[in-house]
């Protein structure tokens, strides 16, 4: 059903036990795929980002009863925009928010950039890994 | 609730009365971890220990293994993978310390050095051990007895020497 | 925006470290910023430099009342990456580990709720019943509170039939004062009158913060991942999902006490099914974790913990990321305390059972 | 003479002040639980005082993390002479299974000085309550 809403925006769908779908979207058609989610009544689990070296990633994880779906979208590592969800699920401001100060991923339009967990003096990234 | 109170009154108390009797801990309880006679010092618990909390120092021909009990956390893993039984969690919990740096455990080895290269082997513990094993299976060379003095690498070197010596021809 | 308190990082009604500043009008609360990362550890990043076997034992010390919920969580991560399918003894001694958890979770909630509103007497109560329970699980387990129970395909230890005896009788004393505790919370003129009506979370707003756990449940908004998603054993032995929809304080204290019943329910029957499995194997060997992604989630005391893993084929894996129930729930606070008193302030925290060192991690 | 009944009444009555640094919540627990009816650390006179103005025994539990060092620092000031602070669990005496993590300045003894180590994750609260005993011996006497 993804696939005819978004059409050649997704890239890659990996299912895998335990009615868990994987699907990687472009950068930018997430939030419509975000916004079908909300519209069937999906349950934000967590916001996970990733360090793939050239790229880093945001994984939302959704929960659809009875599927469990977890829409992959990347930024390229020079200019990690990705813009935010949170206007779809409020508390995904807080795991934006987690993601910019670790992985130093840039959530456009996020409605309140500040650290979360670590000191408002702390530069650094530290889940990086490259 | 006032029935609550009302039968307390004829209870015993429900507090022990620990620093004045003692509280023993159930079998199986995690507590302070202590190295064994049995210990061969391998170091295997040093690989798998989670806080590497213990630490191996070899020098000259005696190899020390020491567990802080400030850094362990109890875990069991190295008693669990220590195949010769060498490390037990005992059910010891007061370790309460005015000076943090007397509260460690430490067991000291003899060590097998290299005769070709001066290198670490093992320990003459392990060495054994691993001898009456290989013995067992019936592995054992009788004509080259001290092959275990020496390390790998120069095992090999003997090894590569003795074959070019036996094709020479004479 | 008239006044601004503070509450913490050092507070009577804090155990953990963590700032709340709330903007009161009065004696009304207007809005309610939320400081965290005092208990911030980085152990997200520490999973990656561990091995797996390791990470467990680095998992399980997240939180000190969930150190069962998130070695579940990780171990079901890894176990779906690795395509392990569990013994069944495993399933089962886990299980009760895990519900041993629960109870006393839940026991320790209403002793801290009980002592914030001024109930000192129940707050001892209810710690002296828990005593029973971690008494329990250290003659099982060898801890108090870090079990060192799983391992990747199984567990480390097994239940021996010397333990069974004592467990059962330790549920029945829980049993039998948990019926008293749901009488005192009912009861009580002053736990009444500080618990019903106060912290309300409509049904839309816990759906819509995506709430998890008991929260959610005592506003109707009922999720369970032991009942949607069953890991272990939990779709082969019979309790009950508890929603109510009063959306108060109260309701939060009762679904918790509640639970406690089907917990010892669970228990039963686990200790029932394990009886038949005599002699079976609690581990399965696993060899390598090959690369890929795995998700694991587990209903703990507070809610649904969930874990993603992925691994790249080394003993090490390449990304671990953590939620804990507190997360998502706290994320509802602003609205629980929205035009409440400040005096509601202290309880209402409690009410969603903060754990802020899950959170933080 | 008048000294030694000075020391005799503080000891008598160590009140503690619970300091959480970033621990996992569990030895905060046992900590807990020594208070409760099991244990009850009030026989021997200690009670849990938030206030740092009334207390005795500062309880540090858990790594001291980025945002907790200063808090701690102010606590350890705050308190009134004489004072003793006793570091419980690993995480306190040596930063345990987070010694390498990014988020910590140091053990307990890095940033306030420690009387007394009371090892165990967690340690039981019969060896917390042998700790605090330990330590008031060796502070204020036999």
């Amino acid at each position: 059903m993804l696939r005819t809403h978004l059409r050649e925006n997704v890239l890659e769908v990996t299912p895998t036990r335990r009615n868990r779908v994987f699907i990687k979207v472009q950068n930018g058609s997430h939030r419509q795929a975000v916004k079908l989610f909300q519209d069937m009544g999906g349950h934000l689990s967590v916001i996970s980002s990733v360090d793939l070296g050239e790229e880093l990633e945001l994984v939302y994880h959704f929960e659809i009863t009875p599927l469990q779906v977890s829409l992959k979208t990347s930024a390229p590592r020079g200019n990690p925009r990705i813009e935010t969800i949170s206007d779809f699920y409020p508390s995904a401001a807080w795991y934006e928010r987690e993601a910019m100060e670790m992985m130093g991923i840039i959530v456009v339009n996020h409605p309140d950039p500040r650290h979360l967990f670590l000191p408002d003096d702390y530069t650094e990234y530290p889940l990086r890994r490259y | 609730m006032e029935l609550e109170a009302l039968f307390s009154l004829f209870k015993k108390p429900f507090t022990v009365k620990y620093p004045f009797e003692p509280s023993p801990a159930p079998e199986g309880f995690r507590g302070r971890t202590e190295f064994t006679d049995e210990c061969v010092g391998c170091g295997a618990c040093a690989a798998v220990c989670p806080p590497k909390a213990i630490t191996i120092v070899d020098e000259k021909k005696t190899r020390t293994m020491r567990i802080d009990h400030g850094l362990c956390i109890f875990c069991r893993s190295c008693q669990d993978i220590c195949p010769w039984e060498g490390i037990n969690l005992t059910q010891k919990f007061e370790m309460a310390t005015l000076n943090r740096a007397e509260s460690y455990d430490e067991i000291e080895h003899d060590l097998i050095l290299c005769q070709g290269c001066g290198k670490v082997i093992t320990t003459r513990r392990h060495m054994e051990e691993i001898r009456k094993k290989i013995e067992k299976v019936g592995l054992l060379d009788k004509d080259r007895n001290n092959i275990e003095s020496y390390c790998i690498s120069c095992k090999k070197d003997q090894f590569a020497r003795e074959a070019i010596e036996a094709s020479q021809p004479i | 925006m008239d006044v601004v308190v503070q509450f913490g990082p050092q507070h009577l009604a804090l155990a953990e470290p963590e700032r709340l500043k709330v903007y009161a009008e009065g004696e009304k609360v207007i809005n309610v910023d939320i400081t965290m990362g005092y208990n911030h550890r980085g152990v997200e990043k520490l999973a990656e430099r561990k091995t797996y076997e390791q990470d467990i034992l680095l998992v399980e010390r997240i939180c000190g009342i969930c150190s069962m919920s998130h070695p579940l969580a990780f171990t079901q991560a890894v176990e779906d990456i690795a395509g392990v399918t569990l013994p069944e003894r495993a399933e089962y001694s886990r299980m009760i580990i895990a519900e041993l958890e629960r109870i006393h979770s839940h026991l320790l909630w209403a002793g801290i709720a009980a002592e914030i509103i001024g109930i000192e007497t129940l707050f001892m109560y209810t710690w002296r019943d828990r005593e029973f329970v971690l008494d329990q699980l250290e003659t099982i387990t060898g801890n108090r509170n870090h079990y060192a129970w799983n391992t990747v395909g199984g567990c480390r230890k097994d239940i021996t039939e010397k333990q069974i005896p004592g467990l059962l009788t330790a549920l029945e004393v829980v049993e039998r004062r948990t019926e008293h505790y749901i009488d005192s919370f009912l009861r009580n003129r002053t736990i009444r009158a500080r618990l019903v009506g106060t912290g309300t979370l409509p049904r839309d707003d816990a759906r819509r913060l995506c709430t998890v756990g008991p929260l959610a449940r005592a506003s109707g908004y009922a999720v369970d991942v032991r009942k949607d998603d069953p890991h272990l054993a939990y779709d082969r032995v019979d309790f009950e999902k508890i929603v109510l929809d009063e959306e108060d304080n109260m309701a939060r204290a009762k679904v918790r006490l509640l639970e406690v019943f089907e917990s010892v329910k669970i228990i039963r029957q686990a200790v029932a099914a394990l009886k038949g499995l005599k002699g079976k194997e609690i581990a399965v060997p696993v060899k390598e974790i090959p690369p890929g992604e795995g998700v694991g989630r587990y209903e703990a005391p507070r809610g649904e913990v969930f874990h993603y893993v992925r691994s790249n084929g080394t003993f090490y894996p390449e990304r671990v990321k953590i939620r804990a129930p507190t997360y998502a729930n706290v994320q509802a606070v602003p609205v629980m305390l929205e035009g409440d008193t400040l005096g509601d302030v202290p309880i209402t925290l409690a009410s969603i059972d903060p754990c802020f060192c899950c959170t933080d991690r | 003479m008048l000294d030694k009944m000075v020391n005799y009444c503080r000891k008598k009555s160590p009140w503690l002040l619970h300091v959480s640094c970033g621990s996992c919540n569990n030895c905060d627990i046992e900590v807990l639980a020594a208070l409760a009816p099991r244990f009850d650390v009030e026989r021997f006179g200690g009670v849990l005082k938030p206030n740092p103005r009334h207390a005795d025994i500062i309880v540090v539990t858990g790594i001291i993390t980025l945002k907790t060092r200063d808090v701690l620092k102010r606590l350890y000031e705050q308190t009134m002479d004489p004072k003793a602070a006793v570091a419980i669990g690993s995480c306190a005496i040596t930063k345990g299974i987070f010694n390498e993590t990014y988020a910590s300045y140091g053990p307990a003894d890095k940033v306030i000085p420690v009387a007394a180590y009371i090892p165990g994750c967690p340690p039981r609260p019969q060896a917390i309550l042998h700790g605090v005993v330990t330590a008031l011996n060796a502070l204020w006497g036999e």
